[in-house]
């Protein structure tokens, strides 16, 4: 394959004695949906943090499409197409629904001055209005985003991470508390659009079932370090997997 | 929706024209204290972008009128014209507002408020001890209200006039800012920086944008007092006067467009009403203040939404009910 | 155990509950499914004195519990553990437990019993001293749950406790909930986690729209192809965005 | 050498009245997670309430000081918890702040209508005579407000971590629903909170007033320096008050005395700003942790 | 109209608030005694208060809302810092005004319609350099003052009168209007040694400077103008005022003269406090605006301005001026004043200065 989409190096990040990732370095390739797993506590959100200009990493070095981003901050990485989410909600809980999603798109609409002077919706209304809708959020289009439900906030949360049309996503748990059937809607939607636009995702999810079928690719994090890597199928038979993670 | 936005602009073409009519007939006091109104309403739009929209807490504000006061005070006895001394003096508010804010990169909420209440007092330590270029303790006199040939604003009323016009063209501006993406932007800074960010907003930018863009405001509130008082000193640019345009922002609404307005009426002319009541007005004012926190703790414009509820309680029924249920 | 009668209730002037009756028998573990939005954390912030009744009755053995503080249900022995984070940010982890307990009298007890949840989480002993903060999303749970098993409740009300547990935990956290309920201890469960959770819970209860649907043996629903099709995973028909 | 000597003793003990202060903005914002803005007159009022009962009511002085302190319990403790936290406390720390400030005011023009708008003299509670510590002066009272103010921050850290009562107003602090699901009391607690913060605040007022003289406006600068100690020190731990407070007193007492008198004012908050940028947790505070 | 109204401005409430009460209320006393002898032009007068919260921009409003509401004069307001700000008004409405402020710069303005009811610290102040000269032989002396225009006005015409008298400043010592620690400013007087301390501060911080000044034994002689020894400082201080001298136009301890002795009385009657002299400066203000009326005969603002200038009125004749007192063509007062020095507790007259 060319230039992997995503790279990762030797990433490393400690709290005071506490070695949350311990050198960790791997490749995604461009379209690929690959699944990163692990016990609680594995460096699996530091690991994204750390990718995504949240946290500092200790060492390491990170490459998009082979351009070299560590340090970068998140808003430039962005820009360059990254998208993600939170393990935890993370809407503007005092903005409404539409807001929310169409903050998530105007950055990449015009130029900051143009913003300015632009039209108030930085002309993504239409395509604001049809990702709630998708996600079966119509009704709640103008509700502040705060009084939302756990999984009606999650939703829009994942709505966020689509608007801007990026190539590489970072889902952080996206599956977490929403209904199994928006959550197979919502697998679908991922392979539709991995499908249509080669866009990249790495996934982290405790719900097997939501992995093992999205995912043609995993990454088994223990302590910090890849435990196991391989397919699905490789992967459910790991037994060191199964003993640290799965369980019998 | 659109008929709402109709209501409201009925409703604000109806208070341009009460403002217009206000003053007429009306002693110089009078007119007096609705040209301050005016100004602190500017001031306050300014935190209000600062603090009520992208939810950074500043204490300076006074600061910055003080800035704009004195540059225009200083431009203007140099025998310069106010047109040409405004719009330095917005020009320094903004740089220094760009300046105050990198401190809020670093820390937020109440370090925040700290750092910007150590620049106010820092700001009139230097107008007060450097006596040579500010007048020091003794302060500025005699700064001459601009005359633009066929229109002189050296009575009371056509200042007020003045005023009004700067003061609607101001709002028309930030009218503009709050309702473009870029008070989305401020929102969401407020909001969930973290989030805000990951989403490409520069919140860096912003954040500097919000302090920049409000201390303007408040240097353009300082360009008016300048002409309105014909005198400036340190002491009326003091900490205590930031806590009064703080307190115009919360007691109005933080976050709303109208909020400024009411906010900086009842700050400004509550004492005035009050005045009869002698020696004992400061102290039903704090308490007036403490009590409408009490009962409307988001600010006065939410008052009439509030009594509406009163009157007409309406319970609303979740909106996916119309949708109908899919398990029947 | 627990009956809720016809229940109506919301937040502020907006409408979320439009008359919940369900009763569920002592020592049986119920669990709650629906869409997002459909009520279930709001059932529960009703039941646990947290949100404002309109009208309708809330029993807690044959007693009218409808509208008592926290603290009161507490005190009639029901403890709730809510969706989402729910720690002290800057306390430890052991303080955090602590809390759990804080309303025994019996200390000592509470010592003991988070000594026992320690064994069954071994996470938490290890970072007993930490900040509860600094926990991963996960660990947090993990406490969260370890924290609602201090007391010698009733009733325990938990919701969608499976969110950011590894599988192994999961299972962990629900046989932890039969063993409970073979001790005589009630409990109701949100699940989205619902094949699971049906599978081992006696009853199962579908909300809807803030209305009981069904409520049912939990085998039954499990069965029953129309909740399959609708909340269990099965296709619905939707616009697509692009 | 011995105006060295003088100035930095003078500055120890007018800085542990500050820190004084200071105990009382650390030990809310532990216990409550908000700022109370009428901290300075807080400290103000107590010897007023004291004055009133000697000069009105007659009662002799250790009384009216007793009487003095059960006041301030009462209405800045009880009152202040339940008319105005209470109410306002859930709608968010900006607008609790403002209704202290303006509680602040109507404390201070209450003071000034009722009772004087000029300066009392207030006895002290112990001899004034002059301590020669190899040149310098101190008194009693100094020595006595250090080792008080020690004694405050060693007690109240250790009420706070130690106990399970100190515990759970931490709790309530941090995150109230969460407390109220598990049982505590969060209403209590909060009143724990602010009766121990107005029993504080009498101490301080009648430590101070002897040499601050008792005034309305006290309150203004003294509640200003104070918060700057504070959160110098560390906002979050109540031993940091008694640095930051020491600190100010002594660095305000050096500048004055050796660099300038007329930028006095701009030494606290050059340090404050200082310090927030490149400590925000302040020198003694611990950082707030993770966020992401 | 049967009444005429003065508009009474001054700072009821914040810093400076001791100092407006005290004139608000020996101004009630005059206004009483005025309005019992028939008024001014038999009007009786009606006297509206105005607070200034000691802001200046507010003191400025206030006197504009005093004269629209019809004030005929206006009396206040005490702090220069206002004053500064508040007397264009009242010039631009040609509207007379009686001042309780020292500071120099308020009778440099040109300003027709002020008019002191103290002198201006450019003369009170002089009037000391004998004392130092003469009585103490000071070679090198030191100055400790408050950084605001009142105290700003006043060190700087005592650096001047130091330097035209060959002695020479050897400390220069400011300090804050509402200041509490004197610890390092003492210190720093200390160890400079000067042969007096010349002090120069509002009433609070000359007492707290007194009291921290005993502390630290400060041995040499301490000396101020108006409120080093006012009745207030001494109430403060306690012993520690014990010594100090100071130069003042007013005193309420001058019971010797006939008039304060009886304003004295009276106040403290009333107001079951001593008098200060921003009380007396009030009910002199008071005064003067009804003798001076009168001796114009119609209530015209112009007229009364140009009958002050130049203007003396004796005691003898008008017993409630007190002291005999002139004013200049810029609004400067002279009268004879006094040097009093804190003796066992309580503030005595050593010795009075003709009026310069
Ligand atoms: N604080 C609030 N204020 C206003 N509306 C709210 C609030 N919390 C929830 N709602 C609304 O009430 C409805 C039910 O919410 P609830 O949280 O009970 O849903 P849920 O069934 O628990 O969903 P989920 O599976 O997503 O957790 C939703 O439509 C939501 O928008
Ligand atoms: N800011 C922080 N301070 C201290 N420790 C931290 C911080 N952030 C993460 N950690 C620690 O690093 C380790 C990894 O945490 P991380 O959140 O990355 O785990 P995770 O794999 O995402 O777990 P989960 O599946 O539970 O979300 C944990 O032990 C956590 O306590
Ligand atoms: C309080 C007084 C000492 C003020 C003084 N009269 C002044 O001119 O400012
Ligand atoms: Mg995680
Ligand atoms: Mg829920």
């Amino acid at each position: 394959m060319n230039t992997p989409i995503l790279s990762v190096r030797n990433i490393g990040k400690s709290f005071g004695g506490i070695r949350a990732v311990d050198g960790v370095s791997f490749e995604v390739h461009k379209g690929e949906i690959l699944g990163l797993i692990g016990p609680n506590g594995s460096g699996k959100s530091t690991l994204f943090n750390c990718i995504l200009g949240q946290l500092t990493p200790d060492a390491g070095e990170v490459t998009v499409n082979g351009k070299n981003v560590s340090g970068m901050r998140a808003s430039d990485l962005n820009k360059l197409g990254v998208g993600r989410t939170f393990q935890q909600l993370s809407v503007f809980p005092k903005m409404s629904v539409l807001d929310n999603v169409i903050l998530a798109g105007q950055e990449h609409h015009g130029t900051m001055l143009s913003r300015l002077f632009g039209p108030g919706d930085a002309g993504l209304m239409a395509e604001a209005e049809r990702m709630i809708a998708f996600f079966r959020l119509g009704h709640l289009r103008d509700t502040l985003a705060g009084s939302l439900s756990y999984g009606q906030q999650k939703l829009v949360d994942a709505a966020m991470a689509f608007m801007a049309g990026p190539s590489l996503v970072l889902l952080d748990e996206p599956a977490g508390g929403v209904n199994l059937t928006m959550l197979a809607n919502l697998k679908d939607r991922l392979v539709a659009y991995n499908a249509e636009h080669g866009t990249t995702f790495v996934v982290i999810e405790h719900n097997m079932e939501f992995v093992m079928s999205l995912c043609s690719r995993i990454i088994v994090l223990a302590e910090g370090n890849i435990i196991a890597e391989g397919t699905p199928d490789e992967i459910r038979s790991n037994q060191t997997v199964i003993d640290a993670y799965l369980g019998g | 929706m659109t008929k709402s936005s109709n209501i409201r602009i009925l409703i604000i073409l109806g208070l341009l024209v009460l403002a217009v009519v206000a003053p007429i007939g009306q002693k110089n006091y009078i007119i007096y204290v609705l040209t301050s109104w005016l100004i602190f309403t500017i001031a306050a739009m300014g935190l209000n972008l600062t603090l009520g929209y992208a939810g950074q807490i500043s204490l300076a504000q006074a600061s910055f009128m003080a800035i704009g006061a004195y540059i225009t005070a200083l431009l203007t006895l140099a025998g310069w014209h106010w047109i040409v001394a405004m719009p330095l003096a917005l020009f320094a508010c903004f740089v220094i507002g760009l300046l105050l804010g990198y401190p809020a990169l670093r820390v937020k909420g109440h370090f925040l408020a700290f750092v910007t209440l150590a620049f106010n007092t820092l700001v009139f330590l230097v107008l007060r001890n450097e006596d040579w270029l500010t007048g020091g303790s003794i302060g500025l006199v005699g700064m001459p209200r601009p005359d633009f040939g066929l229109f002189s604003t050296m009575k009371q009323l056509p200042f007020y006039y003045f005023t009004l016009a700067v003061t609607a063209f101001a709002a028309l501006a930030m009218w503009g800012i709050v309702r473009s993406p870029w008070g989305r932007a401020f929102k969401a800074l407020r909001e969930n920086p973290v989030r805000a960010e990951s989403l490409g907003v520069d919140t860096r930018r912003i954040t500097l944008l919000a302090f920049a863009i409000g201390s303007t405001y408040g240097g353009l509130a300082g360009t008016l007092i300048t002409p309105l008082v014909q005198f400036i000193e340190p002491g009326s640019f003091a900490l205590a006067h930031s806590l009064r345009i703080l307190l115009m922002v919360i007691v109005g609404g933080a976050g709303y467009f109208f909020g400024p307005w009411v906010g900086a009426g009842v700050v400004i002319l509550l004492p005035e009403v009050l005045r009869f009541t002698q020696g004992y007005y400061l102290i039903i004012y704090s308490a007036l203040v403490i009590v409408m926190l009490i009962f409307v703790p988001s600010g006065l414009i939410g008052v009439g939404a509030r009594i509406r509820d009163k009157i007409w309680p309406k319970q609303q029924v979740r909106a996916d009910l119309a949708e109908g249920a899919s398990l029947k | 155990m627990l009956e809720l009668k016809n229940i109506h209730g919301g937040y502020g002037k907006i409408t979320i509950l439009n008359g919940v009756s369900f009763s569920i028998p002592k020592a049986s573990i119920t669990t709650v499914i629906g869409p997002n939005g459909a009520g279930k954390s709001t059932v529960f912030k009703a039941i646990f004195g947290l949100l404002n009744i309109h009208s309708g009755q809330i029993l807690l053995d044959g007693k009218d519990v409808t509208r008592q503080t926290p603290r009161q249900m507490i005190g009639h022995g029901v403890t709730y553990v809510p969706q989402g984070r729910n720690v002290v940010p800057q306390l430890s982890v052991y303080h955090n437990l602590e809390l759990g307990g804080i309303t025994a009298s019996d200390q000592a007890n509470v010592r003991k019993r988070i000594d026992m949840v320690m064994d069954q989480f071994p996470m938490l002993r290890k970072f007993s001293d930490r900040k509860a903060i600094e926990l991963s999303g996960g660990q947090q749970k993990q406490l969260e749950v370890a924290r609602a098993l201090l007391l010698d409740p009733k009733l325990i009300l938990i919701d969608e406790p499976s969110i950011g547990l590894s599988p192994n935990l999961v299972q962990e956290v629900f046989q932890t909930l039969i063993r409970l309920r073979d001790q005589g201890v009630t409990i109701l469960m949100v699940e989205q986690n619902a094949k699971s959770a049906l599978a081992m819970s006696d009853y199962g209860l579908v909300l809807e729209l803030g209305q009981t649907r069904m409520h049912d043996k939990a085998s039954a629903l499990l069965s029953d192809p129309r909740v399959g099709q609708l909340f269990l995973g099965g296709h619905i028909e939707v616009e697509h965005a692009h | 050498m011995s105006q060295f000597l003088q100035v930095l003793l003078s500055g120890l003990a007018t800085g542990s009245i500050y820190a004084l202060v200071a105990i009382g903005f650390t030990l809310v914002w532990q216990a409550a997670q908000t700022v109370n803005f009428a901290q300075g007159e807080f400290v103000m009022l107590p010897a007023f309430f004291a004055l009133a009962c000697m000069s009105i009511l007659g009662m002799p002085f250790w009384v009216a000081l007793l009487a003095g302190l059960i006041l301030s319990v009462v209405i800045l403790g009880v009152l202040f918890k339940k008319l105005m936290v209470e109410p306002i406390l859930p709608h968010g720390g900006i607008t609790l702040i403002i209704a202290t400030m303006a509680l602040g005011i109507l404390l201070k023009e209450s003071v000034k209508e009722f009772y004087s708008a000029e300066a009392q003299p207030f006895p002290a509670m112990f001899p004034n005579d002059p301590i020669d510590v190899f040149g310098a002066v101190l008194s009693m009272q100094d020595i006595f407000n250090l080792v008080l103010c020690l004694g405050i921050v060693v007690l109240l850290t250790l009420f706070l971590n130690r106990t399970r009562t100190g515990r759970s107003m931490q709790a309530t602090a941090q995150n109230p629903a969460v407390a109220e699901i598990l049982g505590v009391n969060v209403k209590r607690m909060i009143l724990y909170t602010f009766l121990i913060n107005a029993a504080l605040a009498a101490l301080a007022s009648y430590l101070i007033t002897p040499v601050y003289l008792a005034k309305f406006s006290n309150g203004e600068t003294l509640g200003l320096i104070a918060f700057i100690a504070a959160i110098v020190g560390g906002f979050n731990q109540i031993r940091g008050a008694l640095v930051g407070g020491l600190l100010i007193g002594v660095l305000d007492n050096l500048t004055a005395a050796y660099v300038t008198a007329q930028y006095r004012a701009a030494l606290p908050l050059v340090l404050l700003i200082v310090i927030i940028l490149v400590r925000p947790q302040g020198i003694m505070g611990t950082s707030e942790g993770r966020t992401v | 109209e049967d009444t005429v109204k003065l508009g009474m401005v001054a700072e009821l409430s914040g810093a400076g608030a001791p100092s407006g009460t005290n004139w608000r209320d020996g101004i009630k006393i005059a206004v009483e005694e005025i309005n019992a002898e028939g008024g001014i032009l038999g009007k009786k007068i009606e006297l509206g208060e105005y607070d200034t919260q000691t802001d200046p921009q507010v003191s400025r409003a206030l006197v504009q809302k005093a004269i629209d509401e019809g004030a005929y004069a206006i009396l206040g307001t005490i702090y220069s810092g206002s004053t500064m700000v508040n007397m264009l008004v009242a010039q631009q409405n040609s509207t007379p005004q009686f001042v309780g402020s020292e500071s120099p710069s308020i009778v440099q303005k040109g300003n027709p319609f002020v008019f002191r009811t103290s002198s201006g610290s450019q003369k009170g102040i002089p009037a000391l350099t004998s004392y130092f000269t003469g009585t103490i032989k000071a070679k090198k002396v030191a100055v400790a003052w408050v950084n605001n225009e009142f105290g700003k006005g006043g060190h700087d015409v005592f650096t001047q009168e130091m330097k035209k008298a060959g002695i020479e400043i050897i400390a220069d010592v400011p300090s804050e209007q509402g200041q509490a620690d004197y610890a390092a400013d003492v210190a720093k007087l200390k160890q400079a040694g000067p042969d007096a301390v010349f002090v120069y501060m509002n009433q609070e911080e000359s007492a707290r400077f007194l009291i921290e000044a005993k502390k630290q034994s400060l041995p040499m002689p301490l000396i101020g103008e108006v409120t080093l020894t006012e009745a207030k400082v001494v109430e403060l201080a306690g012993s520690a005022a014990d010594g100090a001298i100071a130069h003042v136009g007013l005193t309420a301890s001058a019971t010797d003269v006939p008039g304060i002795g009886a304003f004295d009385k009276k106040f403290e009657e009333i107001f079951k406090r001593k008098p200060t002299h921003d009380a007396i400066k009030g009910y002199i203000g008071a005064w003067t605006t009804k003798y001076v009326t009168e001796m114009v005969g119609e209530l015209d603002g112009e007229a009364f301005a140009e009958k002050m200038h130049g203007l003396c009125l004796k005691a003898a004749d008008y017993p409630k001026i007190l002291l005999d007192t002139c004013w200049d063509e810029h609004g400067e007062m002279s009268r004879p004043s006094f040097m009093v020095q804190v003796k066992n507790g309580s503030p005595v007259v050593i010795g009075t200065v003709p009026s310069n």
